[in-house]
């Protein structure tokens, strides 16, 4: 097994992780930290087909890599809409920003 | 050279990873926060090996790393000491 | 290759972009001046867009820094863009007319938030609409997801009302989800495929463990964000709870953006013999999603969230033209009927939901209430506002002349073609199931009162002529649909097409 | 020459690791929180430090020199904050069980 | 390469259990600090895979992340206490855990069935890249080849900021966005704030300078302004400007601004929207990444902050 398979394994699982701790954890915080695992997996896996390949010099694809980067900043700026969400949720009253539990309007 | 550097991040790497036994055991916020300190000059250690050894890319990021770790420590100096932070450093697993 | 009418591509995604832009910056009253000034501007692209295809009769394509794919990324326009740009227009440009008033700075005060938010939102989904609709390229498609979230999202809880503000919550992580996985999914493509560009993908894409992963995720991905059954528990409270005009965009258009991805992977990248194993699922879905939408908006109580229930249902319509398009081809036909079919339920969805959520709206508004059993007089008051809810009914349930109409027959014939016959049954019954609650309404709101005891808030006449009007355009869409017929059919990469 | 430059790095890089490997058994094994930090500024400070000076002859230039010397700087600062930090915590922790 | 792969699989396994830490811990906080660490060692990962330029991002952005998820998670500790006992129904665990499974064994299988040779662009990029003059195939990727990725991930950061923005209080806009923290400016922490942006700033224009032919650029050193920025704003050194005011707007446009300007230009001047006239390439996309750091470290120090809360929020 090479180390670009690991990566690739490694990325494998955290996808798997991230999915199941956004399902199960019940904070809405832990569920956008879940969301983080999902992303970076999704993007180590990017990182992982880069280094497939790698020809010529370079260490890697430079093209996914440069869509690595672009990726990482969007998750930054979805999380950071979702904790500015959850904070002023929490701040304008709402029941422990349980955001699962108020299917009652149907 | 480059193989014996090699080595040695991953002695440190492998070192910082039994520190992680303490942010894993708690018991408090204070030793949490203490293996988190250990893991960015671990982090910064291994960087700076893997940089020596010839991916000299590599020292940006410890320096990156370094840096933004301050960043990181400062900042939660900074929160430490406001209301609420109690309660969610609480006193350790219960 | 660059082609002549490649430049009008760039301006459809400049022209929105400049007036989020300028609409941002100048703000206070300056913003709804931009958005007013942008949007003919736009009508006027998109027509120019739909008259270069139908007289060179192939898509209008533009090599962005003139960089050849799969290095470099192409915008591309066939007749599916093209018709769904025009949509995105009409309707963004109704709902600026109907929002005008309701969303207007106050004089001589500090800039508010909610207008100068609205009238920056509502550039920022056109550009995201605009640029999903003429990207080729997997990646520029996952952001361009993301900047339709981003624009969506605060819409739903504009008002920041904690409820609102929690369905906001669960759209985003819902949405957030969805793109993470289509992201995965365009990164297993990269994987086998080497490139992301559509175009050449569809030339290069055969059935296999990665294929099949791939558009599995991208799929689930894109559901999630389309609200198709059983991920649609995120929509009747976020699209309920926004304020009128924003739940018209959000209803009628936003969930197409991600539903024109799942077109474009199904039909464009996708080879056909995928499509015949995975439509009959995609279209299982689709038809649980009409019944139990509608089932469930027969219980509503309030006007807004039966309104945003049946949009549930009415995404299911959406899906049944896979297996359809699917099943023609496999009979050695053109899948066109069943394409076209599925476009105009699109197209007649966007512009009758936003017509009856902009009645409710009005609705809401003078009676202070949208409690359906307490609807009586309101045919009294606001005319206009009810002739448009029941038009725009119409168009749902599918009588003719609407749009609503030609879409379901072209379905329903393509059904019948290929000996589909059980997506006709459902067709039928989640028509009939739409006009019981489309009629229950309408004859409560006919029902007349003593004039003395109605609330006399006055809607001005300008609101209400904008939401008949677009009413009146989803009604008579089905006659202006039989000229340029043809026209979603150019440029297809036809990579369904044997 | 460059096998004199090679033998300082080894030598220094690996007592750097030694004083990892201080710093982790300390955090691991002493008996409370004041103790640890301790253990763990030897770690940062000399770790690191060594670290940094037996690489400090491998630099390609006087940049990487440099560099390499401000971030051990900055992960000192890092340290001191944190520890003054987490002292006050820790204390604070003590005195409320 | 024995200990390559050794480190390798250290860094794997390290990687995976802080996450499933991160998954699987009680406390929310503990869980923050378990991601910043997990930000750290993907750091590392990156450089394992080649990709310094992943790396670099992943080390600023993770530091970011960390400061965000940390102080949330302090912010709503009172009101989430109560969540934090509660255990999920085990059937809920059953699927989650089985759909966990399905999804990770398919990619999984599909790690084992990716094509040799790998299919890859470095051939064309190797080619074109000249054209560009710069030296960082990554930087010529995302300013030349994709340039219009990388526009609209800009304008990706100020939808974000809008979105953030819209949640205020209607009583608290036009105001000055985050909750105010007194400062104490004897402290220690406070001289600290003092001495490291000034060094941050040295380091961020350098990343910004190797960007062109070398890891680094404008995302790696707009986040390490806003970082710096932060800091300052932490310790009451600066205060970020209200919402309303317009020159912190046209701070926030500049650098798309000035990238939808330059790339009209290539309209008439290369014959394609952002395309940069023959020998210009390289100064034009210096120019673009000057303006977009700078809007880029604004927006992401704002993105940090939030909306503006007025006086209700402590």
């Amino acid at each position: 097994m090479t180390s670009i398979t690991l990566f690739g394994l490694c990325a494998a699982v955290l996808i798997g992780l991230g999915v199941y701790g956004l399902i199960v954890n019940p904070q809405p915080l832990r569920k956008i930290l879940a969301f983080n695992l999902i992303g970076s997996g999704v993007f180590l896996f990017f990182g992982m087909i880069a280094r497939r390949g790698a020809a010529s010099g370079l260490g890697g694809d430079p093209v996914p890599q440069a869509l690595v980067i672009t990726g990482i900043v969007v998750a930054f700026s979805a999380t950071a809409l979702a904790v500015a969400l959850l904070l002023r949720l929490d701040a304008a009253g709402g029941p422990s920003g349980l955001d699962d539990a108020v299917d009652g309007e149907s | 050279m480059a193989d014996l550097l090699l080595w040695a991040a991953v002695i440190v790497l492998a070192l910082t990873a039994a520190g992680l036994l303490r942010l894993l055991r708690g018991p408090g916020a204070a030793d949490r926060i203490m293996a988190g300190q250990l893991f960015g000059t671990g982090g910064a250690a291994v960087l700076l090996l893997l940089g020596a050894g010839g991916a000299y890319a590599a020292i940006d990021v410890a320096l990156t790393l370094a840096l933004l770790s301050a960043f990181v420590s400062l900042t939660f100096a900074v929160y430490a000491g406001r209301a609420g932070t109690r309660q969610a450093l609480g006193r350790g697993e219960e | 290759m660059t082609t002549s009418g490649g430049p009008l591509l760039v301006a459809a995604l400049l022209l929105p972009l400049a007036a989020m832009l300028a609409a941002f910056v100048l703000g206070r009253a300056q913003a709804p001046r931009v958005v007013a000034c942008a949007l003919p501007v736009g009508l006027l692209l998109a027509l120019a867009i739909l008259a270069d295809l139908l007289c060179s009769g192939e898509a209008l394509v533009y090599l962005l820094g003139a960089w050849q794919p799969p290095l470099g990324i192409a915008l591309r326009a066939d007749g599916l863009s093209a018709a769904m740009l025009l949509t995105t227009t009409v309707v963004l440009g109704v709902v600026a007319w109907f929002a005008w008033g309701d969303f207007a700075q106050p004089a001589n005060a500090p800039e508010a938030r909610q207008p100068l938010m609205f009238w920056v939102l509502l550039p920022a989904v056109w550009l995201a609409l605009n640029t999903v609709f003429l990207a080729n390229d997997l990646f520029t498609l996952y952001v361009a997801l993301e900047l339709l979230t981003f624009a969506a999202v605060p819409l739903v809880c504009l008002e920041g009302r904690p409820e609102t503000l929690r369905a906001a919550l669960r759209y985003l992580l819902f949405a957030l989800l969805g793109s993470v996985l289509y992201l995965l999914g365009a990164v297993l493509l990269y994987g086998v495929y080497g490139t992301l560009d559509i175009a050449q993908l569809s030339t290069r894409v055969h059935p296999g463990v990665a294929t099949w992963a791939a558009a599995v995720l991208m799929t689930v991905g894109l559901l999630a964000k389309t609200a198709l059954f059983p991920l649609h528990l995120w929509l009747p409270p976020a699209h309920a709870g926004a304020p009128a005009a924003a739940s018209a965009m959000l209803s009628a258009l936003v969930v197409k953006g991600s539903f024109f991805l799942v077109i474009r992977l199904w039909l464009d990248v996708l080879p056909g013999e995928m499509m015949l194993e995975a439509g009959q699922w995609l279209a299982g879905l689709g038809a649980a999603a009409i019944l139990v939408g509608n089932l469930v908006a027969l219980r509503q109580r309030r006007l807004k969230l039966l309104i945003a229930y049946s949009t549930v249902a009415q995404i299911g319509y959406l899906f049944l033209m896979f297996p359809l398009a699917a099943g023609l081809v496999g009979m050695g036909l053109s899948d066109a009927p069943a394409v076209t079919g599925g476009l105009l339920q699109a197209v007649s969805h966007a512009t009758a939901k936003a017509a009856m959520f902009m009645a409710a709206g009005l609705i809401y508004s003078t009676l202070g209430h949208d409690r359906i059993e307490d609807l009586q007089g309101v045919a009294q008051q606001l005319p206009m506002t009810v002739l448009a809810f029941a038009l725009g009914g119409v168009a749902l349930v599918g009588l003719p002349p609407s749009g609503g109409f030609m879409a379901k027959w072209l379905l329903l014939s393509a059904a019948l073609t290929t000996g589909q016959w059980w997506w006709a049954a459902v067709m039928v019954i989640g028509g009939l199931m739409t006009a019981s609650y489309v009629f229950s309404v309408v004859v409560r709101t006919i029902v007349a009162v003593d004039p003395e005891k109605m609330p006399k808030m006055a809607v001005p006449r300008y609101r209400e002529a904008s939401v008949l009007a677009l009413a009146i355009f989803s009604f008579l869409l089905g006659c202006v649909a039989l000229l340029p017929f043809e026209v979603v059919q150019v440029g297809r990469l036809g990579s369904v097409l044997p | 020459m460059s096998l004199l430059i090679d033998a300082w790095t080894v030598l220094a890089v690996f007592s750097g690791v030694f004083f990892f490997l201080a710093g982790t058994v300390g955090l691991l094994r002493f008996p409370d929180a004041l103790t640890r930090l301790h253990a763990l500024t030897k770690a940062d400070n000399l770790g690191l430090g060594l670290i940094v000076f037996g690489l400090l002859p491998q630099a390609v230039d006087v940049w990487m020199a440099l560099k390499l010397i401000v971030i051990w700087l900055l992960v000192l600062i890092a340290g001191a904050v944190v520890s003054q930090r987490v002292a006050r915590v820790a204390r604070a922790q003590e005195s409320g069980q | 390469m024995m200990a390559g792969l050794v480190l390798d699989g250290l860094l794997a396994l390290l990687v995976l259990a802080v996450a499933a830490w991160t998954i699987g811990v009680c406390q929310t906080f503990a869980a923050t600090v378990g991601f910043t660490v997990y930000g750290l060692l993907l750091a590392v990962v990156w450089m394992r895979l080649a990709a310094p330029d992943a790396a670099l991002t992943e080390a600023a952005i993770g530091a970011l992340t960390g400061v965000l998820l940390l102080r949330a998670a302090i912010q709503l500790a009172p009101s989430e206490a109560g969540l934090n006992r509660l255990r999920p129904a085990l059937k809920l665990r059953l699927l989650a855990g089985t759909l966990a499974f399905a999804i990770t064994a398919t990619l999984a299988a599909v790690v084992f069935h990716l094509p040799e040779p790998a299919p890859t662009l470095v051939p064309q990029v190797t080619a074109q890249q000249a054209s560009t003059g710069l030296g960082n195939a990554v930087t010529a990727v995302l300013l030349a080849f994709r340039a219009i990725d990388t526009l609209l991930e800009a304008v990706v950061l100020i939808f974000a900021l809008v979105a953030v923005w819209s949640l205020a209080p209607d009583a608290a806009w036009g105001g000055i966005p985050g909750a105010q923290i007194k400062g104490g400016s004897g402290d220690v922490r406070a001289y600290l704030s003092r001495l490291l942006p000034p060094v941050g700033i040295v380091i961020a224009f350098y990343i910004f300078w190797v960007g062109a032919d070398f890891p680094g650029g404008k995302f790696q050193a707009g986040t390490l302004l806003a970082a710096m920025g932060l800091l300052a704003t932490m310790a009451g050194l600066i205060q970020p400007p209200p919402v309303a005011s317009r020159g912190l707007r046209w701070a926030l446009v500049l650098g798309t601004l000035v990238f939808l300007a330059l790339g009209l230009a290539g309209m008439p001047l290369a014959g394609a929207f952002l395309a940069y006239p023959e020998g210009w390439a390289k100064p034009l996309i210096l120019l673009i990444e000057a303006a977009s750091m700078l809007s880029i470290g604004v927006t992401l120090g704002l993105l940090v902050i939030g909306y503006p809360a007025g006086q209700a929020e402590q």
